[in-house]
């Protein structure tokens, strides 16, 4: 059993990693994986915190779960968008103003 | 009975509502019919003043439940005055209104406003209920912002909207603290009552907060200096029956409000505060005095005077005295009669004149057109406390309140406001003797004094309204016991809950 | 393990998450057929609304509960607050699809629309009531992911810009919302939501520093939905860019599900007094300002309701600040009052859009005299207006701020009274900026349409609603209990 | 019969809620009153109830006077009621019949309606005649008012309105740019002084715990030991008051000034009314004068200053109707210090004695030199000089009204006079200081007064060398000189109104009163009822110093100083000899034409105390307006600055919000930061 403190950095790393992406990528889907691993990080921490603990119902494994399906549908949207963007001006970058009618 | 409760305000709310919203379906209200229903609205309003008046009916029913809000209607000696008054002037604002519509929009509207800003007036010196008090306060705000800015001075549209924008968010910013402070004392006591507040004040420590934020609040409308900004501002746009308005209704409303939200639920906290808010009282009264001295424009210096007549009554309510009190609520009807006097002579000399400048050189109003410029002596010589004329009692009382003020409250520095105030009141025999001196007798030097020109003198609507408003002002000032009698057995209750 | 049922309880999520699907699947069956798609998902949320009806009326239970573990926790529970946002949500979505139902849109893109507004509603129904963390985060995404698509669909360049900002924005919240969820779990050690975890969980000094981190990023990824300063810039993006209605339905819809989402947190936390919420009050405070004095150079109507609506979301937060068993309640009502004017705006603006052409619509210049021009969507939208300022006489926007701030001043937050007080002028100031031009010199369009039926039905309901609720503000605020 | 139950025979006492006292009050007022109402243009209308009021109102005064004498009027008749203020003041609001006031109140209704009959003539063709009358009604009411009042609430009110009645008087021509500054003056500089009335009255009045004066006056009593302090200050209010009414040091420069007004307002406001209230109100409070040393040696000072100031200003004048302003001022000051020296626990008897007597002959003065004004056309030195030469109809009665004056035995001002400078000689060698110093006071201006008065005289009655050689040309082209008028004679020169501008012929001329032995000669007199009037003041002026015989004034007259009044007979006319020798060799007859140029200007202008008013109190109130104006401009500038800060703000805001997703994304991060850090430290 490794201790909890490994994945906790782990968690760390992962979340502040990822935050960087978001923030520092131009390319909308760089941005993406750059939120992909702020939620990895979280269904790590579901997941360690749920080893820790005796839940009957194993919420944190479920958890998990859940939130890599939520984010499997939200990438399909979001991939869905960014295609229509491309589509409208050219290009995927987040820096570039948005426009008026 | 009950049903005059409803109908006092609610008929000229309703038909100001119709007026305005009826205004375009199908077409234009013609003026004629605005007239005829305002004039209908507002007599019945009075009629129901006076019945409420003479029987003192209650109504207490539950309304919005959510907020605590009862739709609790009833009166007493202290605000039956303002009730009447309200009514009252709110009959001589239609018919005024019709002799003097200004352009800007339709008569529908215009007179719709005039009634929901009455109709407001009148709700509020109605309702028992904080937070029913909060909404009538707020009731007449929009319409009063439209009369300003749709139907202000025409000559400048972008003075209008500065004007009216700064009246209403002034006004709605005291409002909400006010709203802040009531909310308070609501929560603290349960009940949004006025009555029972009065009974179960606040502890001692927390009273001084809220009668702070009520005070500023409320010292916006009154208006107290140095939030008064936006009197002169306002008034100076204003079509004559909207100042009439202003000044006779609205700013009782702040005063009105310091007697029932502050003075009576949170004694402590006014014990506390009276000399400050005294002292930026007495400040207004000696402030508006001398900008009075220099001010150009007739319409400003009238709303200035307003603010140091403000003062005197506020320096009677922070006198924590019964004499004070009695002397703060007469000077506040008395104002109000005798503002509207002045207002209505100023504006429809504005009117004449085309224009306010005193710097301009005149005939001598006494000669052209007596009425009028009978009216306008009566009302200045009011406004500069002459006995016999409505503004005395008040302003001489709150002096003698002033004196020995009630409480802990520090006896020295109330005196040396009330010797302040005393030389206010010079200053304002001074500015109403200098506009006398340049309106009435005139700038023009020498010869026989001229014919009267019966065509520019006051007529019809208007020598109604200045007729009815300076009799008042007489019969106020030659009787001041209808008034003192009406509010002295309200008045003991108060201080007897305040503890004095 | 086993779970109870009550199926009328889940009604109001599962009529419209159903009714998606079966919207496709007519779709699937007969094609292309336009309109029919828009009114039988108003019928859906019609149906989904009266399904609510039971729990509103003051004899229901409270909470009425369904989902219960064998341990008695149950995952699912309606309260009178909560019955009262699911049928806000319900029927303004509804209101949305009838604003819809008029505008000609590609007929296959009707049903696809139409199946994620009913997808995001059926979320904003259920994260209401959610009572774990699981369902919570769940159905919180149902109802953000659709609007997402639901801005892009109006395939236009600014319509795409808006949905990519919303985009961005709201995966990056969701990861924060995602961590704050684990950070609770790892705080109390559980998923469900309610105050006995979260009170053994702040005996321990270590946990109640995690606690308060979880809630915090709770706060923030909430804060986005409810377009809170700072979590607000794609608000003004996505309402400029997407259709009229849509714009609605992220004003109200929308936020509901993000009151909701809170309240349920609020609720769990609440227990642990005031100061855990301070942060509340200061995204309040900024919200309201930064809202208003935004709105007050902006020339884009849309973009205009966009910045009051980031204002409004600090008036309907601002209860909370102070944690009193009316906070929620405040909250949730002035929630309510908010919706109505604002959706009723949206239908002004909606029918104009639709009548004048768009380009007459999103600018405030071109409301020129509407009061002249067209009285009635005049007088509704001054209605409206004074409404979200809260003067007379719209009596229930009054009724409403005296709801939102009676917590705050009864708790004596005063700092947070005077900026609220501060703001309620600002709001004055901005709203009556449109109410000017709605009085001034009018604008002519060129064209001159007549009004589409059921916009004009809308918009005189609406104006009636006002009307109603302005002379009986209880009927509104009993939604969300007494 | 009830009416007959109501009327108590034997002591005149009338059971009725309107007693006369209110009937004095009231009936002027009521003149007023039915002036604007009923009467439109019509100057005749005017007149008719203008006179008839004051006759009424002088029939009411003297049925007060046969009550007060018989002992049947009712002493504290009640108003308008008592007003409910609260426990902390009683105010009954009632009047106060007294021996004294009665007396006053007779006089002002007599000076009053002789004024109103005197006006109908001196103001015929004034378009504002209407207003006038309406406002002498109005100024006799607020007199009557402060004279019967029995509380100092009442006392304001009829002083108040007194001030401003005197303003509209003196502001009557206000086309006439010197009118409406004098009559501004006037208000302002009394309405300055009043300032501290309203302050010590309410020291009075809060201390006894109600407004009425006889509470005052007990309370006060019994309390000064303990509150002198406050005593002696709420008393030197009311002495800056008096001295502001009565237009004593340092407030004296608006009287003059008020000569503007048409002469019967001047003769109402110097005789009878405003000038006098200070005595009046004085004399009401005199009880509690005795109690502070202090006030009383201020108000010695004070009056002492005043009339001997005034009366040397009063030699100097160029102008004979600005000599008997300035005359009046030093007679208040007679009388103020008749109340300064009086005998401790007595009643006010001196000053109201002189009070009585000023009214009777500065009444008679005042119409006089208006009757003459009319006649030659104004009134300065070189107009006036000759006139009783020429006007001899006026010239007995100019001659009473001077002798009265200057005090010379037995008339009416002989009487009062003396009563105060024995009572001024008897205290002051009982060594009271201020009786003291009034006695110097009072010596020199029994001399100055002898002085002004034969200074007067002769100027009236000199016979410019001009007129010399007409009349000695008359004479010797006449068969018979008693046919030849002077006014024939001078008709070189053309009538004027009182404006100054030529008499129309086609405007209706006063009714004039054929007299057999004057033969058919035009000349401008006032109607009979306005001689009549001057008559009786002019007898009353002789011989109302019997009045001191009668059980209506306690005065000690028995113990008179026979020395005393022999050495200031001797003064007198050693001063009028002096004055008779300066006059000799004069153009006009003028003493005064003797002192240099300059002092006799600078007397004129009132030794320019009024450049000291400008320099002093309205320059400086100006500026300071000046300054609250624009600091009031910098308060409403910043108030208007605030939205365009509002909208710099958001200008600022559009440029953080770049519209860019990056930016969006990066306020999110910061957003959870700050929460963040919110959370952790708030925890």
């Amino acid at each position: 059993m490794i201790h909890p403190v490994l994945p906790m950095l782990l968690v760390g790393i992962l979340f502040g990693v990822g935050l960087y992406g978001v923030l520092a990528r131009r390319n909308a889907v760089l941005v993406l994986i750059g939120v992909e691993l702020m939620l990895a990080a979280a269904g790590l921490l579901f997941v360690t915190v749920g080893s820790l603990t005796a839940d009957p119902l194993r919420a944190g494994q479920s958890m998990t779960v859940f939130i890599i399906t939520i984010a499997a549908a939200e990438i399909a949207v979001a991939l869905a968008v960014i295609l229509a963007v491309f589509r409208a001006r050219g290009n995927i970058d987040v820096s570039q103003r948005g426009s008026d009618d | 009975m009950v049903a005059a409760l409803l109908a006092a305000p609610l008929a000229p709310i309703v038909a100001g509502l119709a007026l305005v919203a009826g205004d375009r379906v199908p077409r234009a209200v013609s003026r004629h019919t605005a007239y005829a229903v305002s004039l209908a609205a507002t007599l019945i309003s009075l009629l129901a003043a006076a019945l409420i008046a003479y029987d003192r009916p209650s109504l207490n029913r539950p309304w919005v439940p959510e907020v605590g809000m009862r739709l609790h209607l009833a009166v007493d000696g202290i605000s039956v005055p303002l009730l009447l008054m309200t009514a009252a002037v709110g009959v001589l604002v239609v018919i005024h209104a019709r002799h003097e519509q200004p352009g800007g929009g339709t008569p529908g509207t215009f007179f719709g406003c005039l009634l929901l800003v009455i109709g407001g007036g009148i709700a509020t010196f109605l309702v028992q209920d904080a937070i029913s008090f909060f909404l009538a306060f707020e009731v007449v705000l929009v319409p009063m912002w439209v009369l300003i800015n749709r139907f202000g001075d025409p000559k400048d549209a972008s003075e209008r909207a500065r004007a009216a924008a700064t009246f209403v968010l002034y006004t709605v910013l005291g409002s909400t603290l006010m709203l802040v402070g009531i909310l308070t004392m609501v929560f603290a006591s349960g009940t949004a009552d006025l009555a029972t507040l009065a009974r179960h004040p606040l502890p001692a420590g927390q009273q001084t907060v809220v009668a702070a934020i009520l005070l500023i609040g409320l010292a916006i409308k009154v208006p107290i200096w140095p939030l008064h900004s936006w009197l002169p501002r306002a008034h100076t746009i204003a079509p004559t029956a909207g100042s009439m308005l202003l000044a006779a209704v609205l700013l009782k409303m702040g005063t009105y409000g310091i007697v029932r939200l502050v003075i009576a639920p949170l004694p402590a906290g006014v014990e506390r505060l009276a000399p400050y808010v005294a002292t930026c009282a007495v400040i207004g009264i000696v402030w508006g005095g001398l900008v009075c001295l220099v001010e150009r424009s007739l319409k400003r210096l009238i709303a200035w005077s307003s603010v140091a007549h403000m003062g005197f009554v506020v320096l009677g309510l922070m006198s924590g005295t019964a004499i004070g009190l009695q002397a703060a609520l007469f000077a506040n009807i008395a104002h109000g009669v005798v503002s509207a006097l002045l207002f209505a002579v100023v504006g429809g000399l504005k009117h004449r004149w085309g224009g306010d400048d005193l710097s301009v050189a005149r005939r001598a109003l006494r000669d052209v057109s007596p009425r009028l410029s009978l009216a306008l002596v009566i009302g200045l010589a009011a406004s500069l406390g002459l006995p016999g004329l409505a503004g005395f009692w008040g302003e001489v009382l709150a002096i003698f309140g002033a004196w020995n003020p009630g409480g802990d409250r520090s006896t020295g520095w109330f005196r040396l406001l009330a010797a302040v105030a005393a030389v206010g009141a010079v200053l304002a025999a001074a500015y109403a003797l200098r506009v006398l001196r340049i309106v009435w007798m005139g700038d023009a030097d020498g010869g026989r004094p001229l014919p009267p020109s019966p065509e520019s003198d006051a007529r019809g609507g208007e020598l109604v309204v200045v007729t009815v408003l300076g009799a008042a002002t007489v019969v106020l000032g030659v009787l001041p016991i209808i008034l003192l009698n009406t509010t002295s057995g309200a008045v003991d209750h108060l201080m007897a809950v305040v503890g004095r | 393990m086993t779970l109870t049922y009550d199926w009328w309880l889940l009604a109001p999520v599962l009529v419209p998450g159903v009714g998606a699907l079966l919207v496709l699947v007519v779709d699937a069956i007969a094609p292309r057929l336009g309109r029919v798609h828009w009114a039988l998902t108003a019928g859906l949320l019609l149906v989904g609304a009266a399904t609510v009806i039971p729990g509103l009326l003051p004899s229901a239970d409270n909470p009425r509960r369904t989902l219960c573990l064998s341990d008695g926790s149950c995952l699912y529970a309606v309260d009178h607050v909560g019955a009262g946002l699911q049928f806000t949500a319900l029927v303004s979505a509804a209101v949305i699809v009838l604003l819809a139902l008029p505008i000609r849109v590609p007929t296959e893109r009707a049903p696809v629309q139409a199946a994620l507004l009913l997808t995001a509603t059926a979320g904003a129904s259920g994260v209401v009531a959610a009572r774990d963390l699981t369902s919570w985060l769940v159905t919180l995404e149902l109802a953000t992911v659709p609007t997402v698509a639901l801005v892009a669909l109006r395939a236009r360049r600014s319509a795409t810009d808006g949905a990519l900002s919303l985009l961005t924005t709201s995966l990056v919240s969701f990861a924060i919302t995602a961590m704050g969820a684990a950070l609770w779990f790892a705080a109390t050690g559980t998923v469900q939501l309610g105050g006995d975890a979260v009170l053994a969980a702040s005996h321990d000094a270590d946990s109640r520093r995690i606690l308060a981190l979880a809630v915090v990023f709770i706060v923030a990824g909430v804060g986005f939905k409810l377009s809170l300063v700072p979590f607000h810039a794609w608000t003004p993006e996505a309402f400029g860019g997407a259709s009229v209605p849509i714009g609605g339905f992220l004003a109200v819809t929308s936020k509901v599900a993000a009151l909701g989402a809170l309240l349920v947190i609020f609720r769990g936390v609440s227990v642990l007094g005031t100061s855990a919420l301070a942060a509340i009050g200061v995204l309040a405070a900024i919200s309201m300002t930064v809202g208003n004095v935004m709105a007050l150079r902006e020339q884009q109507a849309l973009r205009f309701l966009a910045w009051s609506t980031i204002s409004q979301a600090g008036w309907v937060v601002l209860p909370l600040a102070a944690v009193s068993s009316h906070a929620v309640r405040a909250a949730a009502g002035y929630l309510v009052v908010y919706a109505l004017a604002t959706l009723v705006a949206f239908a002004v603006v909606t029918a104009l859009a639709h009548s004048d052409g768009r380009n007459h619509a999103t600018r405030l210049a071109s409301y020129g005299g509407l009061l002249r021009r067209r009285p009635l969507l005049g007088v509704t939208l001054a209605l409206a207006l004074l409404a979200l300022m809260g003067l007379p006489p719209a009596v229930v926007g009054l009724v409403a701020k005296v709801l939102a701030l009676g917590p705050v001043a009864g708790g004596r937050l005063w700092p947070l009274a005077i900026v609220a007080a501060v703001n309620a002028m600002l709001g004055v100031a901005v709203y009556l900026r449109w109410l000017r031009i709605l009085f001034g010199a009018p604008t002519d369009p060129g064209t001159h349409d007549r009004l589409h039926p059921v916009h004009l039905a809308v918009v005189a309901i609406g104006l009636a609603a006002l009307v109603v609720t302005s002379i009986a503000p209880q009927l509104l605020l009993g939604l969300v209990g007494r | 019969m009830p009416s007959a139950s109501r009327l108590d025979t034997q002591s005149l006492a009338l059971d009725l809620v309107l007693q006369p006292s209110h009937l004095v009050v009231l009936l002027p007022a009521a003149v007023s009153v039915l002036i604007l109402v009923l009467t439109r243009r019509s100057a005749r209308g005017a007149f008719v109830i203008a006179a008839i009021g004051g006759l009424l109102g002088l029939l009411a005064a003297a049925a007060l006077l046969a009550q007060q004498a018989r002992g049947g009027a009712v002493a504290d008749p009640r108003t308008i009621g008592e007003l409910k203020v609260g426990p902390a003041l009683a105010v009954p609001l009632r009047l106060q019949v007294d021996r004294l006031m009665v007396l006053v109140a007779v006089a002002v209704a007599l000076v009053s309606l002789v004024v109103q009959v005197f006006a109908r003539w001196y103001l015929y063709s004034d378009p504002r005649y209407r207003q006038f009358a309406a406002t002498v009604g109005l100024f006799t009411a607020a007199m009557q008012l402060v004279v019967l009042s029995g509380d100092v609430l009442l006392i304001l009110v009829g002083w108040e309105l007194m001030g401003w009645c005197s303003y509209l008087l003196i502001g009557h021509e206000s086309e006439r740019a010197k009118a409406r500054r004098a009559s501004y003056k006037a208000f302002l500089v009394t309405r300055i002084a009043d300032a501290p009335f309203a302050i010590g009255l309410a020291v009075l009045a809060l201390g006894a715990r109600s407004t009425s004066i006889p509470q005052i006056v007990q309370h006060w009593q019994s309390a000064a030991a303990d509150h002198g302090t406050a005593l002696t200050a709420a008393l030197l209010c009311v002495i800056c008051a008096v001295a502001g009414k009565s237009a004593q040091v340092p407030f004296q420069d608006w009287l003059p000034d008020a000569m503007e007004g048409p002469t019967p307002a001047s003769a109402l406001i110097h005789a009878a009314t405003m000038v006098a209230a200070g005595t009046v109100v004085l004399a009401k409070l005199v009880a509690l004068l005795e109690l502070s040393g202090t006030a009383r040696v201020v108000l010695t000072i004070v009056a002492s200053v005043s009339m001997v100031g005034a009366a040397v200003l009063a030699f100097c004048q160029h102008d004979l109707k600005r000599l008997l302003a300035w005359s009046t001022v030093s007679q208040v000051g007679l009388m103020l210090l008749g109340l300064a020296v009086l005998p401790v626990r007595e009643p006010a008897d001196l000053g109201i004695s002189h009070l009585l007597s000023h009214a009777m002959f500065k009444a008679l003065l005042f119409l006089l030199i208006g009757w003459l004004s009319v006649l030659v056309g104004g009134t300065i030195v070189e107009r006036q000089s000759g006139a009783l030469s020429k006007h001899l109809a006026v010239r007995w009665l100019v001659g009473i009204g001077l002798l009265a004056l200057a005090g010379v035995p037995p008339l009416v001002g002989f009487v009062s006079k003396d009563l105060i400078v024995d009572e001024a000689a008897r205290r002051g060698v009982d060594g009271d200081v201020s009786a003291r110093i009034a006695f110097v006071a009072l010596v020199c201006v029994v001399a100055l007064t002898a002085a002004y008065t034969t200074r007067m005289w002769l100027i009236l009655v000199h016979r410019t060398g001009r007129q010399r050689v007409v009349v000695r040309e008359a004479v010797e082209d006449s068969y018979d000189i008693r046919d030849v008028g002077i006014v024939e004679m001078l008709a070189g020169s053309p009538q004027v109104d009182v404006h100054g501008r030529p008499l129309r012929r086609d405007e209706p001329m006063p009714p004039v009163v054929d007299d057999d032995d004057d033969g058919p000669l035009p000349e401008p007199q006032p109607g009979a009822g306005a001689r009549t009037g001057l008559q009786l003041l002019a007898i009353l002026s002789i011989v109302g110093g019997a009045l001191i015989f009668s059980p209506m004034l306690e005065v000690d007259w028995e113990n008179a100083n026979l020395w005393l009044i022999g050495a200031s007979l001797v003064l007198m006319a050693a001063v009028a000899l002096l004055v008779r020798l300066m006059s000799i060799g004069t153009v006009y007859g003028d003493a005064a034409a003797r002192l240099p140029l300059p002092l006799r200007s600078s007397a004129s202008r009132g030794f320019d105390v009024d450049a000291g008013y400008v320099g002093l109190v309205a320059r400086p109130v100006v500026a300071l307006a000046r300054g609250v104006a624009r600091l009031e401009g910098g308060l409403d500038r910043g108030v208007q600055a605030l939205p365009a800060l509002v909208t710099r703000v958001a200008g600022a805001g559009f440029r953080l919000h770049t519209r860019r997703p990056t930016s969006g994304l990066v306020a999110v991060a910061l957003g959870v930061v700050l929460v963040g850090l919110m959370g952790v430290i708030w925890w």
